[in-house]
């Protein structure tokens, strides 16, 4: 399945990317198993390991690390929010 | 008008308050908060702040609001809301949130004005970050916005 | 500019926010009330509210609202503190009361105004008669602001 | 001693009095005596006896039935207040 990937803030300088778009193999169906996908890339990219304080939207709502990516999703992956 | 607004632009509290009661006579209270940029934040120890960047996830930082609205709507009995959240460049004594709340008594509209503010700091995608004479840093994320926000959970 | 008024003119919201901040860096939170007139306020059954006169005890009012802000000073950490309250006639729709409050966090800022506003209800000697088409009524104080007001007793 | 008495709202309404100078007996020397003598002169004044809701101030400062009252003290009886 096809999905779009955005960085946000303080993991989006560490990583360097603001977005990508990825195909994923079938087995990468979780949030949590797509941090975990990703953190393999190695190097910056371990900050998206599990245990990160990093959180995740689906599609612009906040969603937990079990919540199920479907193809054409919008994922987010950001540090907890300081706004207001 | 939209009740929530993410904008680079200041706004005219005096205007967004009294739109708030124009016209009607069933509001008896407009509880308001007004968050501005402090020359004296620190995450952590450090100096002076000079400005403040504002990150935000655009279309999401909308959806959130939105549904922290009507999640405040839900909970108490309301006759208008307002949202607005500045993201971008900004000074230190600059505004950076209002809030806005009528109600016909005046304990609906001071609650639901805190917990709007309570969940904007924990669920708005919004990201800080200081720039200092050292240079720039992201603002943590604070414990006690956490545990401000759990208040409203039952 | 003395921090407490009671007046018969009307005042400046955007004004008195703006006072609570301007040219200072450590103001983050700036907590506001507006009490207005409401049309359909009823004491008990009735009809609609055509004006609403403010009666008041002039000295004692100055003073119970100047304690009731060293009392919040007391309790919280804040940066400044404003309450203005009309007396005379009013009209539906016209603004009674504000209290705005500025400190460096948001808590302090909503605890404190939420206080005044609670204390101001049960200790502040003003009262209200409301004209209707059939003629005026003093109203009832409200077992809700007691109730509200002791909240705050430890 | 001699005492100011002020009466506020619905109570100056029904009394038909804001204000009056008043030579009280040494005996009178507490806000409930005071009452309780204002209250014998009948008719609306009974509007000021034990139990109905009247709230008192000393020198511009809420107290209770028990406070003492002192010469020269401004007094005044008022129903629960109602502002903001």
């Amino acid at each position: 399945m096809s999905i779009k990937v955005l960085y946000f803030a303080s993991l989006r300088e560490t990583l360097g990317y603001s977005h990508e778009t990825l195909t994923l193999p079938g087995t990468i169906d979780t949030v949590a198993a797509l941090r975990g996908h990703l953190a393999k890339r190695g190097g910056a990219w371990e900050a998206l390991q599990e245990g990160r304080n990093v959180r995740a939207a689906i599609n612009q709502e906040m969603v937990g690390p079990e919540t199920v990516v479907r193809d054409r999703d919008e994922i987010a992956f950001f540090p907890p929010v300081t706004g207001g | 008008m939209s009740r929530v607004s993410v904008q680079e632009a200041d706004f005219d509290m005096a205007a967004e308050t009294a739109a708030l009661s124009a016209g009607r006579g069933d509001v008896g209270a407009v509880a308001t908060f007004l968050g501005l940029v402090r020359a004296d934040k620190l995450s952590g120890e450090g100096s002076e702040v000079t400005a403040m960047t504002l990150e935000h996830y655009p279309g999401m930082t909308e959806k959130s609001l939105e549904a922290i609205i009507v999640e405040a709507e839900s909970r108490w009995s309301l006759l208008g809301v307002r949202v607005i959240h500045r993201h971008g460049r900004l000074l230190p004594g600059e505004r950076i949130v209002f809030v806005g709340v009528a109600s016909a008594h005046r304990g609906d509209a001071f609650a639901a004005c805190e917990f709007i503010m309570d969940y904007l700091k924990t669920r708005a995608p919004f990201w800080k970050k200081e720039d200092t004479p050292e240079g720039g840093r992201w603002v943590d994320a604070r414990e006690s916005d956490d545990s401000a926000a759990s208040r409203w959970e039952t």
